[in-house]
């Protein structure tokens, strides 16, 4: 496979809401950030490639106004996905595979707050036999943890000790909406949210945006000093329906993390997009990560968890912290669907 | 999830306005679901045999693993029992229940894989995985899976 | 490093309709896919990767629903991906899903579009009311119909051009079984008759609202041999193209777009294509209006500008003609939004496979597929050919 | 399709083909910067422009970012209330409100002083006489009827100057519209000037180099 980096990352700050930008006004200064950082313009890009959805903003075509965001004129090759901006940058990363192109512009954006988050999230269920339901999305998640904890394999314990170190190292990150520094044993002395998941738990409802550049070979180390070179980059699918799988395991993440090659080398930090406290611990496992892998050091998505952006975000926070020379190999996880459904797995490594 | 107010924005006069998105979705079914609807309205419950044997609830129209056509359907339940869940303190007004009450996964009785649902319980104390469960029908089913009004916990099996 | 050969090896489609009442979303896909399977005389278990493709989550009313799918479509434990970029998405799909064999990374990639407009209604899916936003006072017809105006006024096209291309695609869908319209008694006065929706369209130049899939099955160089061995001939992949430019802007043409005919550049001079009007075989476009025909066709270089219309005036795009466009019936007889682009891409891939059956062009060796989406602003095209690249 | 097996409690019954499940979403839409400037200029009875710097295009109404340049559209420009017809069409079906009388002409409408032109009505004309190059005027509502919407404009009427006879229809506006292939030539990013670098553009295919 040919070499291909992370030259660049940018987001904007993680917010609640952000009701004085429209989606294209909110997404410029991230893309804006993205291509100045490596001296830029859309005019150097050799393909662009986002992801959003319709649904969060109840908007139809949101990625055509959007597009706008990048300038397309002259007319640019682009693509777009109805998903996580991770998947936007697997597509680039193939497009750049086939060696014609030296680089790719990838953004996602999202903005969740116009709706009612885990309402809307159920119009991803089965639309007959589960969707009428309105199972809300944290009810899903809830009932995945309590599978998790009956299974033995966790406790209430293990939640907060996860809920408690993402929100302090969540007060490293200016990015990040959500950071507190609390103990585990204050996040269990609150009050079920719905159990067995507490507020603490769960992500926040973020509106927000993200952008990346990649390069290949001789141009991404002619832009940064050390580029971070996805290794393997994989993704896998799980049945949507709950009964159809284990809820204790991620079966998808493991395969993909192993077609990333993942247990190839030393794991130094984890980015993994666990919306739901229990979920690192399930991804921990599937990935295979051991004890002195540092997780989620940006907060992870119970700091910031801004739809379809999240899991992009986690690659960028890999990069940024191999090509600033924290890590050397990282690994930074994507998730979409309910209860980790689908799984995208990236391998990050820079140069000796 | 959780509101965090960490952000106050000082929004001016930006302009806002509802927007509500609102359809009578008319969903064919086809033969598979279609006789899971119809089980609904006739107080039966049914599922699919997988090719491995298993029986799938909500009935699967393709296989799981090979995505292959699966043609069985065989009847299930109506008892099962929970195999995990979630109690809501406050439901949404779009959900069944008005009061607090637990989203089950229920295994049914003949099935292999369980099915979502809303059970009706008194508080949170009394719900339990493994416990027994059985539907409510609705008083008026027409094939839709509101046909089940919710579940309640079989008598004498309150975990 | 460098790019894989890539061949279509498997096309299935459903029988198109106003409404698909017998099956369920998933049934539809399986149909289209299960055909196209059968077709590479594969099965489900040998694919390595699914690509799905869909227009607007909002018409079944299911946000992101490749999830809930992905069962229905073998895709458990597999990689599983969804594009979407309007209407041209089913060429844009099936492109992505050549590319990860192209790119060394799957052998065989199965790839489906889909739209059941019948779960809600286009009108509604395509309009929702959102606030502050300019209402289009027409639907989708009222915001082409200006642009068409623009064309017959620059390219000083007769009016009947219009008519004579949307009663050559009806006549051509007669002969395809999977059309949705197939219109017996259709006359050119009929056509003329018909009520005239957004001045200068008629009703009966207007694409219908389908329900249906298509699917394909790519393979690598290998896997095309082994068919090939076997007598069934693949369509070899001899380029693929994509290009965007922004709805509104000042600079763009609304008529004749640079970006459709950037996309038209790039996908020939991979396809060693020089004289595209001399090269190509047989061309299926994107023409859910009939007036689109001619400008597409001096879009995408196959005629000089405010010449395209005398090509259809002359039958050159007669199914007899010299260069056949739409052999299928086209949009105008088949629409099911996410998967007309697919469509288009299927059919070039039939005609150079030599299994299109009535509406089969003969000897074609070279064939265009097209796909444009929003407001004449995405483009995806492929050639595919019965040569190996 | 394949036979369906069925429990025999199921075997001689109706069966179910198709369910209806409504589904109701309630957003709170915002409208942003770039139109909420525009629409409060509206409220005023003014149509404001955008512009991202003074030598860049006027957007009317602006979304938010110029999509050649990619830029914010900070700066503001009052157009005029006056402008062409570029482009119509004449709408026979009932597709947008009640009110509208049948046939009723919606139009593509360059404004003096912006670069694109906006859809909206025709009237108080009929609807075979509209024509590319008409000058028309915008007709507002009454003042208490003044809402921060485009409609409240109710259309556009014929100012009756003489029609614009050099009127460019779209695409031909700045006289770039060549996007197609000239004398056999396949076009190239370079048939058109980069908006950002100023490069591009040849005077053949109408571009400003």
């Amino acid at each position: 496979m040919r070499d291909i980096a992370v030259i660049s990352f940018a987001q904007t700050p993680a917010r609640r809401s952000v009701p004085e930008l429209n989606e294209v006004e909110m997404l410029m200064p991230a893309v804006h950030d993205a291509l100045t950082q490596v001296d830029m313009t859309i005019d150097d890009i050799g393909f662009t490639c986002s992801g959003s959805t319709d649904y969060l903003a109840g908007t139809a075509f949101s990625f055509v106004s959007t597009l706008d965001a990048v300038g397309p004129w002259p007319p640019i090759q682009e693509s777009h996905v109805e998903m996580d901006g991770a998947w936007a940058l697997y597509e680039a990363w193939v497009k750049l595979q086939l060696g014609e192109i030296d680089t790719a512009l990838v953004y996602a954006y999202a903005k969740s707050s116009p709706g009612d988050l885990p309402m809307v999230l159920t119009r991803q269920l089965d639309p007959i036999t589960v969707g009428p339901l309105w199972a809300d999305s944290v009810s899903l998640a809830a009932l995945q943890a309590r599978s998790l904890i009956d299974s033995g394999k966790a406790t209430e314990a293990d939640m907060a000790e996860v809920v408690a170190r993402s929100r302090k190292d969540a007060l490293n990150n200016p990015k990040a909406q959500l950071a507190w520094d609390r103990s585990a044993e204050d996040h269990l002395a609150t009050d079920y949210h719905i159990a067995p998941l507490r507020k603490g738990d769960c992500p926040p409802i973020t509106d927000g945006a993200a952008a990346i550049v990649l390069a290949a070979g001789d141009v991404a180390r002619s832009k940064v000093k050390r580029p971070a070179w996805i290794r393997g980059i994989d993704h896998r699918v799980d049945p949507i329906h709950l009964g159809l799988r284990d809820l204790t395991v991620s079966e998808s993440t493991r395969i993909a993390a192993e077609k990333a090659g993942v247990a190839d080398g030393k794991v130094d930090i984890a980015e993994l997009h666990a919306p739901f406290s229990h979920q690192e611990l399930i991804l921990k496992e599937a990935i295979g990560l051991g004890d002195d892998v540092a997780i989620n050091p940006s907060g992870g998505a119970l700091a910031a968890n801004a739809m379809m952006t999240a899991g992009l975000i986690r690659i960028g926070e890999v990069a940024t912290r191999i090509s600033n020379g924290e890590a050397d190999r990282g690994v930074a996880h994507a998730t979409s669907g309910p209860c980790l459904q689908q799984n995208l797995v990236t391998v990050l490594e820079g140069d000796a | 999830m959780c509101d965090a107010v960490t952000d106050q924005t000082e929004v001016g006069e930006i302009l806002s306005a509802p927007l509500i998105i609102e359809y009578p979705f008319k969903r064919t079914t086809g033969p598979i679901i279609g006789a899971f609807l119809t089980g609904l309205r006739e107080q039966v419950l049914v599922g699919s045999k997988a090719e491995d044997g298993r029986v799938i609830v909500p009935p699967a129209e393709f296989d799981p693993v090979s995505g292959n056509d699966l043609t069985e359907l065989v009847e299930v339940g109506p008892e099962g029992v929970i195999t995990t869940w979630a109690w809501v303190t406050e439901p949404h007004a779009k959900h069944a229940l008005d009061d607090p009450f637990a989203w089950i996964l229920v295994k049914l009785d003949g099935a292999d894989t369980p099915m979502l649902g809303a059970l009706k319980a008194p508080t949170m104390d009394v719900v339990a995985t493994g416990a027994r469960v059985k539907p409510v029908w609705a008083d008026e089913r027409e094939g839709h899976i509101d046909d089940i009004a919710h579940w309640v916990l079989v008598e004498g099996d309150a975990a | 490093m460098g790019k894989e050969r890539v061949a279509v090896v498997g096309i299935g489609q459903t029988k198109h309709e106003a409404t698909r009442g017998d099956v369920s979303v998933a049934g539809l896909l399986r149909e289209a896919a299960g055909r196209a399977l059968a077709d590479a005389e594969m099965t489900w278990s040998e694919i390595d990767a699914v690509v799905i493709g869909k227009a607007p989550d909002f018409f079944e009313g299911v946000m992101m629903p490749e999830l809930f799918l992905a069962d229905a479509l073998g895709c458990t434990g597999k990689p599983m991906f969804r594009v979407h970029t309007a209407g041209s998405v089913g060429g844009s799909t099936a492109i992505v899903a050549s590319q990860l064999i192209s790119a060394g990374i799957h052998e065989k990639v199965l790839t489906v579009a889909f739209e059941k407009q019948s779960e809600s209604e286009a009108m509604w899916a395509l309009s929702l009311p959102i606030p502050f936003t300019p209402p289009l006072h027409a639907g989708a017809g009222g915001y082409f119909a200006p642009h068409v105006r623009s064309y017959i006024r620059r390219a000083k096209a007769p009016d009947h051009i219009g008519m004579l291309v949307a009663l050559k695609d009806r006549q051509n869908g007669l002969k395809n079984p999977y059309a949705h319209l197939h219109e017996h008694d259709i006359t050119f006065d009929s056509i003329k008759d018909s009520m005239m929706l957004w001045d200068p369209i008629r009703y009966a130049e207007t694409c219908p609202s389908s329900d249906g899939a298509c699917a394909l099955v790519l393979g690598s160089e290998k896997v095309a041999d082994e068919a090939a061995a076997q007598g069934r001939q693949p369509a070899w992949i001899q380029g693929t193209a994509m290009r965007s430019e922004p709805t509104l802007s000042a600079e763009r043409d609304t008529v004749l777009p640079l970006g459709g005919a950037l996309c038209a550049a790039d996908v020939y001079k991979q396809a060693g294509i020089t004289n595209p009007r001399k090269d190509v075989d047989a061309v299926e476009m994107y023409v859910p209006f009939s007036w689109f025909e001619p400008m597409w066709l001096e879009n995408l270089g196959f005629a000089e500008p405010g010449e395209g219309w005398k090509m259809t005036e002359d039958g050159v795009t007669a199914l007899d003609g010299d260069l056949p466009v739409n052999m299928s019936g086209g949009v105008l007889c088949t629409n099911p939004i996410g998967a007309s682009g697919m469509l288009r891409f299927g059919e070039a891939a039939m005609q150079v496979r030599g299994t299109a059956g009535d509406h089969q062009v003969d000897s074609v060796r070279k064939a265009v597929g097209h796909a444009y989406g929003g407001g004449s602003q995405f483009f995806a095209m492929w050639v595919v050919g019965k040569d190996k690249p | 399709m394949p036979e369906i097996q069925l429990p025999a409690s199921l075997a001689d019954v109706e069966p179910v083909r198709s369910v209806r499940t409504p589904a109701q979403l309630d957003y709170t839409f915002t409208a942003g910067d770039a139109t909420t400037r525009f629409l409060k200029g509206i409220t005023q009875k003014k149509i404001i422009g955008q512009q991202a710097n003074p030598d860049s295009r006027v957007y009317v109404p602006a979304r938010g970012a110029d999509p050649e340049l990619g830029a914010a559209t900070p700066i503001e420009v009052e157009v005029a209330q006056v402008g062409t017809v570029t482009s119509f069409c004449v709408v026979n079906l009932q597709f947008y409100g009640s009110g509208m009388e049948i046939p009723y002409t919606s139009a593509l409408i360059m404004l003096d002083g912006a670069d694109l032109s906006i859809m909206h009505l025709i009237q108080e004309i009929p609807a075979d006489q509209v024509r590319i190059g008409m000058r028309v005027e915008a007709v507002w509502r009454d003042d208490a009827d003044i809402e921060p919407t485009l409609e409240s404009i109710k259309w556009f009427r014929p100012t009756g100057e003489p029609d614009d006879v050099n009127v460019r229809i779209p695409g031909e506006i700045r006289g770039t519209g060549l996007g197609s292939w000239v004398g056999g030539v396949a076009p190239t990013e370079l048939t058109v000037r980069n908006p950002r670098t100023g490069e591009g553009g040849t005077a053949e295919f109408g571009g400003e180099g």
